[in-house]
């Protein structure tokens, strides 16, 4: 199941709905990323997060639907945000359940990698010398490119 | 042919999206990309570095080469920040 | 910050409180253990978790002073409960905060895995044909060699 | 000494925890599985495969050659299942 919503997210109520009355499932990993008051050593006041509508939803459903043909996963959810956020905020989620453990955590990485380097959000931070969009890490295609092949 | 923009190339451009019609001669990604460059400076800027603007063609990553026509939705923007 | 108990534990407000009002974390990562209704085939009741209480605690406090050495950690949490649990159950809760997403996802790993060999709790699973111990997995052996080094 | 069971080791033996006075010759974890196995027949079955056994020392995991003294605290159980 995937989400792109402008409001926050409850993990606990997120959590229970996914793993809901599943009594084969083992494990569960769940990602939250939260905005930071610091980013490239400059302090962040708020940040706004752009995105592409209609493209966003299209590239969560494939990334979701590509993460359960990999992975024995029960159950799945990704939920991701958009516009004015503050440091503390949550700005993603992103929960596996499986059996076990093993399946979770990597379902759990390759979504949140290909979520860093394919889905279609810009980040805009606030500093002390004026707002800027924030460049992408080389890191973040690094570690996608761990996962082989395209989707 | 609508034109998205997104980002910093939303910001270098000053719009969101613009309906373009399509000269005859333009039938790729790159051929598209040459056109908006001369239709002004503010294009011309935000698009001069083909290795930083990243291009969807009706809501699916497309690459430089890859075919356009007057039906289609494009979208320019930089390398994605999410998550 | 480690804790053995009998009790449930409440995911959000253990989440809410190891992140606390720290700006500077930018993932957190929470991995649930669940009992399942099904353990090689056969169908669970319930079970019960045996631990040696003393050791249990040392080597909770001594594994998560090991991720914290090893990973840039923000914080990090491990509770496990014991006694008597059912399917659905939660069994074990760990949560790992960092700057960045790497850090937690490694770490939460690599306790888990640790958990799995280290950490002295036994569970006793009531089937259909009677209560028997669980045999120890090999593939949790070999998953907690992937982290070089004795602890 | 103290001598404590865990898990399946515990049920075999029909004991959780018991005081021993270790004879002078006993001084390696090994020398008193050996003797433990000497204290009846559900210790020798309990303990006769020590690939299946796991040791801890006053709280610390322990080989089958690691010391043991009269004042120790040691615990014999199954490889661990949590988590």
């Amino acid at each position: 199941m995937i989400r792109v919503q402008r409001e926050d997210f409850d993990v606990a109520a997120e959590t229970a709905s996914i793993v809901g009355s599943d009594h084969g499932i083992g494990a569960v990993v769940t990602f939250i990323g939260l905005v930071r008051d610091i980013s490239g050593g400059e302090s962040i006041s708020n940040m706004t997060l752009e995105h592409y509508p209609g493209m966003t939803e299209k590239m969560l459903e494939r990334i979701e639907s590509e993460a359960m043909s990999r992975w024995p996963l029960s159950a799945s959810l990704i939920v991701h945000r958009y516009g004015h956020l503050e440091p503390g905020d949550g700005i993603v989620l992103v929960i596996t359940a499986s059996p076990h453990r093993e399946a979770a955590f990597e379902a759990s990485e390759f979504l949140v990698d290909w979520l860093k380097t394919k889905a279609p959000f810009w980040k805009r931070e606030t500093t002390p010398a004026g707002a800027k969009w924030v460049a992408a890490r080389d890191s973040d295609d690094a570690a996608a490119a761990r996962w082989t092949g395209e989707i | 042919m609508k034109v998205l923009y997104f980002a910093w190339v939303r910001s270098q451009i000053g719009l969101s999206e613009e309906t373009v019609d399509l000269p005859d001669d333009v039938s790729t990604v790159s051929e598209l990309l040459d056109w908006l460059r001369g239709r002004g400076p503010r294009h011309a800027e935000a698009l001069h570095d083909t290795s930083v603007v990243r291009v969807a063609v009706n809501e699916e990553y497309a690459s430089l080469d890859a075919p356009v026509a007057a039906g289609d939705e494009v979208a320019l923007f930089p390398p994605v920040t999410g998550g």
